[in-house]
């Protein structure tokens, strides 16, 4: 088992409130709730393979401190719910993440392509036809991530099994469909 | 005379002879055959005089907190529940009254008659004639089917065979079916009725005639709304006054008013006083799950408090 | 001024001209209750009814604003309410009503503090009487001295089918009548003699009460199985007082604070508890039978020692209007034969029995 | 008319740096009846007050309204002020400018009209008042106190000690309570049951307390200096006064497999039993739900054809071999009605209940464990007569992990507070282990060490470093069992180290949280809790042994989660506040109660039904019949005069008119 | 016949079809009707709230819209149903996702449908007795892992079934169907989602210790009820083998799978490997061999404790007997004596 490696960079000279509200805005936790137990992280699963753990993101975020942007952290977690299911403050540090993975994006910070083009591919799949066709979506992330070997004595299976179809459905009203996407453009700004 | 009456009659008189009660409350003939009032038998000439017809109308059991003997009263099925509920109340002895449960068909609302035949007050016979009524007025009788002229609470009697009583006199008839007074509207909301009670409570004239009326408003003398010292209702003379009267009465009657309708029918001003306690009524039975009047060892809902109570309302 | 006659289709020309000069109430029968109302031209009046409500709150009002008072810069200020002003009429209002009037007038305008509002309100109104040609069962004027053709008020009318037989009884009748002149025909002594005729029939039609005098009755003041008797059905509401045309008493209360309010008279009822307590909280009559007492008393004693008359006009509402059908015939019977020390059996029974029934006034 | 004095106090700056003093005492001189105004810079100071009574004196003031402080703060004080100046001292109101405005309003502008509107409102309502006085009622000189754990056992020896009469009401069987289980205490590591039991013997042997045990109290009613109440005597079927304590019976007993709750349901008990060793009293009680006999079916109840016999009871053992004949089958509950001046409530507190920590295994894995069955574990008179070991089997453990925090701290299980003692017990524990298993690791995971107390911290500290209890910071996620082993889940949160551990035996320090169970009489005394069962006491800096029934005290751990000092302290505090009340013969009651104008009463028993503390009963006069407050039992809670319909019921000093006016004056400006 | 709204999902048309076929076909055969949501689109799953909140509530909302037509939703994949069921709650207020919902045409009704996993599903037809009589072929004797992963349970404010540390519902079902649920520590750890494409290392590190759990725990085979943690953990066991340290090869499968072979049904339907279907058998016939044993061997106990309880009554008659007799005599003497000092 791997340590979190703690990699934070810059100094703490104040708490930057204004990050420190909008973290608060987008994902609807009270930061100042946690104390900092270090439950979340004890119990994450994927929180050993990254960069800082969850609590320090926590903490990082009731600081308002931008090296949280650029953390792995928030880009990887898998929204499992391990970590609310057992705060004793009630909070959601996967919802802190997602806030804050958001923020890193806008801010041009992001620290894991594929987690992002992950996201960012499923939804245009989903705006663009409604549901998701699975071996486009993996074809595309081979493509973000280079790494296209890895898998195949999976894929390869499964594709001459029919479980992976070339052509998948398209739902047929799109057109209404894709208003969900604009409808809400501006609360989410 | 009918049958029931002559049996009313024997076992008031019997209770009065043997000296087991020292008055009979019932009801005699007013001055109109199509008004009974109440009558006090306290002995043999006056038991002769006691009558049931569809025409007694008046809440007898008003009279029972304000005695200090032991008194028979006949009862109708419905309003049997207001001596429950007094005795709910602990406003009664039980030791102090015979109850004498009378099987009733239904009384006549009269207004609805009048609605039907016109004024009543000079008729010299009434009676009743198969399934209507009929009242003589000028020599020319004058009809309306019973079912139309039955008071609203008549409709949807469920009280004829769990009568509170000592002794039963008569059969259990069986509930006539038909319309109500006043509909309200399905789609009723706060502003209709305010609308609604601001038009009826216009005409009020603050006799007071509801509240004696009342088995439940035994306050009587010292209710609240004529204190002296904090006056919750104000000296004029207009809807809005008149409306926190009787707001403030529904609520002091709330899980006590068995809804029989007598502040109806003592109203001279005819307000439909019935439908304001209905609706407090329905309140309490869906908050508490009490009827009024069907447990007399269990005091009014709003008068005790229970935990679980605290814990459904969730603080 | 002789009487005089007018048909039915140019009385109704006669109320709609009046109308146009002043206010007129009349009789009118509404959904729930029958009461004195203001006629606008072209309305026709229900002037063959005794209207539930009695014309009393038209000229003593049930609740009225006496004064309003504000404190400023410079003390207390107060302002008396004002009366409205204009002349009002009531037409049809019938003799016993009208007749209630005059008994009150005797506490309110004949007396050493004459009651302002009234008076003056009493002055602006001019009285049409309209003389019953038929008695309800409730009825009973002529035992209370008056009666069902009494001539009391301004104007006196009498129906004689299809058309009235209409006197002056005063200047301002006078003066009503003579406004609109072109209206009315002389009257024939048959027309006299039919109104004596029809006057005669409807008395008929009414019980004979013996009421005991005035000091007899004071001597029943005693005699509480008496009055605990007769008061065992009532469940002292106000619903009697306040539509008794005669019942004058009244309360007066304020609605306010301490910087400003308004002082306001409103109609009492002796039936109240509250009526009678005192300061202190002693009550003198706090069992209501002793305020049934008190009602009766002063209506056919207490008055009629002060003022000679007895305190009703016999138009019977508070028997038509009682929650509990209470009869004051009853009392009157009652205590007639009380007062001639005879035992109590008769409490209950009704005097009117065996007496002719009688219909719709027409 | 009322003359109506205003002064207007500026509490330094705390109220006049928020409300302009000078206005508002200027606007009140306007406000009809007030005769006077004035404003102080410290109205409570002894200057201060004698302006106030000057000003009454010079200005003829009948009464007085000043806008200062809470009431709870210095009403008493004002109230002695006007007193002095020759006024009933319930001719006062007092506005509450400080809590009520200058602390709660941010604009200046604001704060004043709002100050003034309280001052209006005051005078609107002290115009009303009347004069009252204050009644008088005698003292019972006895105290009830109810738990017998080591609060309840101080708080009686202390107050027999002053020489008063005390009964000692306790449910269980023996008295002795929580610390009875314990094995050591912190920091000394005295052992728990060395210093208990000689108090335990002080309490059966002192003359002045009478203790009845496996007993609960009934109903109470009555009020301070005389309260009634009824206790249960639960039948317990051994004659008290003939039992020598042998305890012979005990041991013929055949039901041997009923958990024993002393020691958590980790060992067995019989059917007839003591709880422990040095229980107090020493005579034992059949458990009726268990008991052979008491469970087969009366013979006397049951027909049988004839010639068929009648089955017997079954067993019956403890009888034959008691040489006393002590066992009584035929035993009932008794009921017994004691007057008492003062009640005392020691309750005490339950372990939380850990099965709403499924991640910790819910208590589903044998080898987790609570504090308190490590307690009884690692007692020499223990289910393993003090040998640590391992529940699932029975080897002793290598490597033990302390779990601090469950079941406290955690908002998520409902219990958000610090239960204050599981920092110092675990240090106690891990000391313990290391004690008595040198070879084993100790590893204690903890959020905080709070340590605040005489020879805390340096306890703490001895744990880490002269026994090497290893502390690690961070809440454990998960427990889980894998390969007959533990698999112990957590993170360093200093180091920022995941920890995956594996542990033969984990502790769980579980909090302490109210036992709700104790307080089925909760309204009937008049005890209040707070949201978590606990008791709530008038004031908790400056009353914190009183609660709102006056008369009426608690000690312990049934105020909160307090260690075994803190209880015998307030233990000690309730016996002095006792004392007090016990060394007048007489009481003054509190003149602000409620009252029932018969005039008004139209006798719907509705006031007699809601009253919390039976004050009201019906009466009759001359055929009338009317409501009566007895005045000594009112609490002035005001719940009858919301009841009454006509509004014949008043509290004194607050009364509907009182109210009204007062609601007036704020609205009508 | 009670119907419910069906919601396949993505992956129930490609990569999971068994699950898809053989959840219809055990609702069916219980009296079940699957209507599917008609033009049914993708719920969103746990990537589309990442990058918009409102948005992944508006995409779900909109199932839950044409969903209410039919009534309440079953959505077998853990995944959807989750998704759907935050959905649900965000619309069960009038807000702005409503609106947006209006807005494109959908329009859902307050509390017209509730979502349910196909687990949740199953889970009440148990309660409810939709199964008895229906499991002809008992999978006795076969150790069940039944794996529940994050999203049925968790977070559990917007789950609402069962306990999120250790549910039993899947057992419950297990027993049902026959098979032998095994006591687990890994029933609701993560499996690392759709990360195997971000942190292969991360992922395959989790699913080597939930299929090493397993394995230790002896089961032989995981019940699965979502197609991501189906894919993780069914689909690289190869790789485990040589890099994870895992000790053998074990099946994974849908639970509706085997609760279908319960049930004997078409294993055209149900997509069970014949290695399998091989071992249920092997199973099954094991057990019924054991059982066999343990009853004969209780038989052999019963006998021999009856013989023993008649040994000891007469033991004791003869007993009682002797006493008797010498009480008899005491008491005629006792009367003797009486009578002499009368």
């Amino acid at each position: 088992m791997r340590g979190y490696s703690m990699k934070v960079s810059g100094q703490l000279r104040s708490i930057n409130t204004h990050l420190k509200r909008e973290i608060e805005k987008l994902s609807g936790q009270k930061l100042d709730a946690c104390y900092l137990c270090g439950k979340c992280s004890a119990g994450c699963p994927v929180a050993p393979y990254q960069d800082i753990a969850p609590h320090v993101v926590m903490r990082l975020a009731q600081l308002g401190h931008k090296s949280v942007l650029e953390s792995k952290m928030i880009w990887n977690c898998v929204s499992c719910g391990t970590c609310v299911t057992r705060c004793p403050n009630n909070v959601d540090p996967a919802k802190v993440c997602e806030a804050l993975s958001r923020i890193s994006k806008r801010e041009g910070l992001v620290n894991s392509k594929v987690a992002l083009a992950l996201r960012e591919k499923f939804v245009d799949l989903i705006k663009n036809r409604g549901r998701v066709h699975e071996l486009t979506l993996v074809i595309q992330l081979k493509m973000a991530s280079g790494d296209w070997f890895s898998d195949l004595d999976v894929g390869i299976p499964m594709f001459l099994q029919g479980r992976l179809p070339i052509s998948g459905h398209r739902i047929k009203d799109l057109k209404n469909f894709k208003k969900l996407f604009e409808g809400n453009k501006e609360g989410n700004k | 005379m009918n049958k029931l009456e002559e049996q009313i009659q024997e076992k008031a008189i019997e209770l009065l002879e043997k000296g087991e009660v020292s008055a009979v409350i019932g009801w005699g003939q007013g001055w109109n055959p199509t008004k009974a009032t109440p009558l006090f038998a306290r002995d043999r000439k006056t038991a002769e005089k006691l009558i049931f017809n569809p025409f007694c109308f008046n809440n007898l059991s008003v009279y029972l907190p304000r005695l200090n003997e032991k008194v028979a009263i006949l009862t109708k099925p419905c309003e049997a529940r207001s001596i429950v509920a007094l005795l709910a109340e602990g406003k009664i002895n039980r030791e102090n009254i015979y109850i004498i449960g009378l099987a009733c068909q239904g009384i006549v609302d009269i207004g609805k008659l009048e609605a039907a035949i016109g004024s009543i007050n000079e008729a010299t016979e009434a009676r009743l004639e198969a399934d209507s009524v009929v009242v003589e007025i000028d020599g020319e009788a004058k009809k309306a089917a019973f079912a139309d002229v039955v008071l609203d609470n008549c409709l949807s009697c469920n009280q004829q065979d769990k009568t509170y009583c000592d002794v039963m006199i008569g059969e259990p008839a069986q509930v006539p079916t038909g319309k109500a007074r006043l509909i309200v509207p399905e789609d009723a909301d706060a502003t209709w009725w305010r609308t609604f009670w601001a038009k009826e409570f216009d005409r009020c004239i603050r006799c007071y005639a509801c509240r004696e009326a009342c088995p439940a408003c035994y306050c009587r003398d010292n209710c609240a709304v004529q204190s002296l010292r904090e006056r919750w209702v104000g000296p004029r003379l207009d809807a809005k006054e008149a409306l926190m009267f009787h707001a403030l009465r529904a609520m002091h009657v709330a899980g006590r008013c068995i809804e029989c309708g007598a502040c109806e029918r003592a109203c001279p001003m005819d307000i439909p006083l019935t439908l304001l306690h209905r609706q407090v009524g329905d309140a309490v039975r869906r908050l508490f799950n009490f009827n009024v009047g069907e447990k007399a060892d269990i005091r009014p809902p709003l008068e005790f408090f229970l935990k679980e109570e605290l814990e459904k309302s969730g603080r | 001024m002789a009487a005089k006659i007018i048909s039915s289709d140019n009385l109704q020309t006669w109320i709609d001209k009046l109308t146009a000069t002043c206010e007129v109430y009349a009789p009118s029968q509404g959904k729930e209750v029958s009461l004195f109302k203001q006629v606008k031209e072209g309305d026709k009046p229900a002037l063959n009814i005794l209207t539930d409500i009695p014309p009393k709150g038209l000229i003593f009002k049930q609740v009225e604003k006496i004064l309003s008072y504000r404190k400023n810069e410079d003390g207390i200020e107060i302002k008396q309410a004002e009366i409205e002003p204009g002349r009002k009429v009531i037409f049809g209002i019938r003799p016993c009503d009208a007749r209630s009037f005059t008994l009150t007038d005797k506490v309110f305008v004949h007396s050493d503090m004459p009651e302002t509002h009234y008076a003056k309100r009493r002055q602006q109104t001019a009285l049409i009487t309209l003389a019953c040609n038929d008695a309800c069962r409730t009825c009973f004027c002529t035992s209370v001295g008056g009666s069902p053709a009494e001539k009391v008020g301004d104007v006196w009318m009498m129906d004689l089918g299809g058309r009235y037989l209409v006197e002056a009884l005063t200047p301002v009748g006078e003066e009503i009548i003579r406004a609109n002149d072109d209206l009315f025909s002389k009257s024939s002594p048959e027309d006299e003699a039919e109104s004596l005729r029809i006057a005669e029939r409807v008395a008929s039609k009414m019980p004979v009460l013996e009421i005991a005098s005035a000091k007899l009755l004071d001597e029943l003041f005693t005699n509480e199985e008496f009055w605990i008797r007769l008061s065992e059905k009532c469940l002292s509401c106000g619903a009697c007082t306040f539509l008794c045309p005669t019942c004058y008493c009244f309360d007066v209360r304020d609605q306010g604070n301490a910087n400003s309010g308004d002082r306001y008279r409103g109609w009492d009822s002796c039936m109240f508890y509250q009526y009678n307590r005192a300061a202190g909280g002693h009550n003198p009559r706090e069992q209501h039978w002793k305020r049934m007492r008190q009602r009766m008393l002063h209506k056919f004693s207490y008055f009629v020692t002060q003022y000679g008359d007895i305190d009703c006009v016999g138009c019977g509402r508070c028997i038509r209007s009682c929650p509990v059908s209470y009869d004051l015939r009853d009392f009157l019977a009652t205590s007639a034969v009380a007062v001639a020390g005879v035992d109590m059996d008769f409490v209950g029974e009704l005097p009117s029995e065996g007496q002719p029934r009688t219909c719709d006034i027409k | 008319m009322a003359r109506v004095g205003v002064f207007i106090c500026h509490c330094g700056s705390n109220i006049a740096g928020k409300v302009d003093v000078e206005a508002v005492a200027r606007e009140s001189a306007s406000i009809p009846g007030v005769a006077y105004s004035s404003h102080n810079k410290y109205s409570c100071s002894e200057a201060g007050q004698k302006t106030i009574i000057d000003a009454i004196k010079e200005n003829r003031l009948d009464r007085v309204v000043i806008g200062a402080c809470s009431p709870k703060m210095h009403e008493n004080t004002f109230r002695n002020t006007i007193r002095q100046a020759g006024l009933n001292p319930y001719m006062l109101e007092i506005a509450n400018l400080r809590e009520h405005v200058s602390w709660v309003t941010e604009d200046r502008d604001a704060a004043t009209r709002k100050a003034l509107d309280l001052v209006r409102s005051a005078v609107g309502k002290v115009a009303f008042a009347k004069p009252l006085t204050p009644g008088k009622v005698p003292v019972e000189k006895r105290a009830l106190i109810i738990g017998g754990g080591i609060a309840g056992i101080q708080a009686a020896l202390d107050i027999a000690g002053m020489g008063y009469e005390v009964v000692l009401v306790e449910r269980e069987p023996s008295i002795g309570g929580r610390m009875a289980q314990l094995d050591k205490t912190f920091p000394t590591l005295d052992c728990s049951a060395c210093i208990l039991s000689p108090r335990m013997v002080d309490v059966a042997q002192n003359p002045n307390i009478r203790l009845l045990s496996y007993s609960e109290v009934e109903s109470v009613g009555g009020y301070v200096g005389n309260f009634d109440v009824v206790i249960r005597k639960k039948a317990r079927y051994v004659n008290e006064s003939k039992c020598t304590g042998c305890l012979e019976c005990v041991s013929k007993c055949p039901v041997r497999k009923i958990p024993n709750e002393f020691e958590n349901g980790k060992a067995m008990r019989r059917a007839i039993y003591v709880p422990f060793a040095q229980s107090v009293p020493k005579v034992p009680v059949i458990d009726k739900n268990h008991c052979q006999y008491l469970l087969s079916p009366d013979p006397s109840t049951i027909e049988v054809k004839e010639g068929e016999r009648k089955p017997r009871r079954r067993c019956g053992a403890c009888k034959i071999v008691c040489g006393q004949d002590a066992i009584d089958f035929e035993q009932q509950d008794e009921f017994i009605k004691e007057k008492f001046g003062a009640i005392v409530l020691a309750t005490g507190f339950n372990p939380f209940d850990h099965s709403k920590y499924g991640e910790y295994g819910a208590g589903r894995i044998p080898d987790v464990i609570t504090a308190l069955d490590f307690e009884r574990m690692v007692n020499s008179s223990g289910p393993t007569e003090g040998k640590i070991l391992r529940p699932s089997n029975g080897e002793k453990p290598q490597r033990v992990v302390f779990i601090q925090c469950v079941g406290s701290r955690d908002e998520a299980k409902g219990v958000p507070y610090c239960s204050r003692i599981c920092c110092m017990f675990t240090a106690k524990q891990a000391i313990l282990t290391r004690e008595k298993l040198p070879d084993a690791e100790v590893f204690v995971f903890y959020m905080d060490i709070r340590a605040a107390g005489k020879g805390y911290e340096e306890f703490v500290r001895r744990a880490q470093m002269e026994y090497g209890a290893e502390y690690i910071r961070g809440r454990v996620s998960r427990v889980y069992e894998s390969d007959g082993r533990l698999i112990v889940k957590a993170a360093d949160t200093l180091a920022g180290l995941p920890v995956e551990m594996e542990a033969d035996l984990v502790v769980l320090a579980t909090g302490s949280v109210a036992r709700e169970d104790a307080f089925e009489l909760a309204s009937a005394i008049g005890i209040t809790t707070d949201s978590y069962g606990f008791i709530s006491e008038v004031h908790p800096k400056l009353k914190p042994v009183e609660i709102p029934r006056e008369g009426v005290f608690a000690c312990g751990a049934c105020l909160s989660p307090r260690d075994i000092p803190d209880t015998v302290a307030t233990a000690g505090a309730v016996a002095a506040k006792v004392g007090i009340l016990f060394s007048k013969d007489f009481l003054e009651s509190d003149p602000m109660v409620a009252e029932i104008d018969p005039f008004k009463c139209a006798a719907c028993g509705a006031c007699v039904a809601v009253c919390p503390y039976s004050a009201i009963t019906m009466e009759e006069f001359r055929g009338k019949k009317f409501a009566k407050v007895n005045e000594a039992m009112c609490q002035g809670c005001g719940t009858c005069t919301a009841a009454c319909r006509p509004g014949a019921a008043q509290l004194k000093g607050q009364t509907d008119e009182q109210i009204l006016r007062s609601v007036e004056a704020v609205l009508q400006w | 016949m009670k119907t419910y709204a069906y919601y396949p999902g993505c992956s129930l048309e490609a990569s999971s079809r068994e699950y898809d076929t053989s959840v219809r076909a055990v609702f069916n055969k219980i009296g079940i009707e699957l209507k599917e949501v008609p033009d049914w689109s993708c719920c969103g799953s746990s990537q589309a709230h990442k990058i918009d909140g409102d948005m992944a509530a508006a995409i779900a909302g909109r199932n839950l819209a044409l969903a209410s037509s039919i009534g309440d939703i079953i959505a077998p994949c853990a995944s959807c149903s989750m998704s759907l069921k935050e959905a649900q709650i965000e619309l069960e207020h009038d807000g702005p996702i409503r609106r947006v919902l209006v807005e494109a045409g959908y329009e859902y009704l307050p509390g017209s449908v509730s979502v349910l996993s196909a687990v949740e599903a199953a889970y009440q037809a148990v309660e409810s007795g939709l199964f008895e009589g229906k499991i002809s072929s008992p999978l006795l004797g076969l150790k069940v892992a039944s794996y529940y992963g994050c999203l049925l349970v968790r977070p559990p404010k917007i789950a609402q079934f069962d306990d999120p540390e250790n549910p039993v519902s899947m057992d419950r079902i297990m027993e049902m169907a026959g098979a032998k649920p095994v006591e687990w520590s890994h029933k609701v750890d993560c499996c690392g989602n759709a990360y195997i494409l971000v942190d292969r290392n991360m992922t395959l590190n989790l699913v080597s210790n939930i299929l090493n759990a397993a394995v230790k725990a002896d089961a032989d085979v995981i019940a699965a009820a979502c197609p991501l943690c189906m894919q993780n953990l069914a689909e690289r066991q190869a790789q485990m083998q040589q890099r994870y340290g895992l000790k053998r090869k074990i099946p994974v499968v849908y639970f509706t799978q085997l609760i279908g072979a319960a049930m004997g049904l078409d294993n055209r339907m149900l997509g069970l490997k014949d290695d399998l279907l091989k071992l249920i058998d092997i199973r099954r016939q094991e057990e019924i061999a054991a059982r066999e044993a343990g009853r004969k061997a209780k038989e052999a106990e019963e006998r021999a404790k009856e013989a023993r309880r008649k040994a000891a009554a007469e033991k004791e008659k003869a007993a009682k007997e002797a006493k008797e007799k010498e009480s008899t005599e005491k008491e005629s003497s006792g009367t003797k004596e009486a009578g002499e000092a009368g």
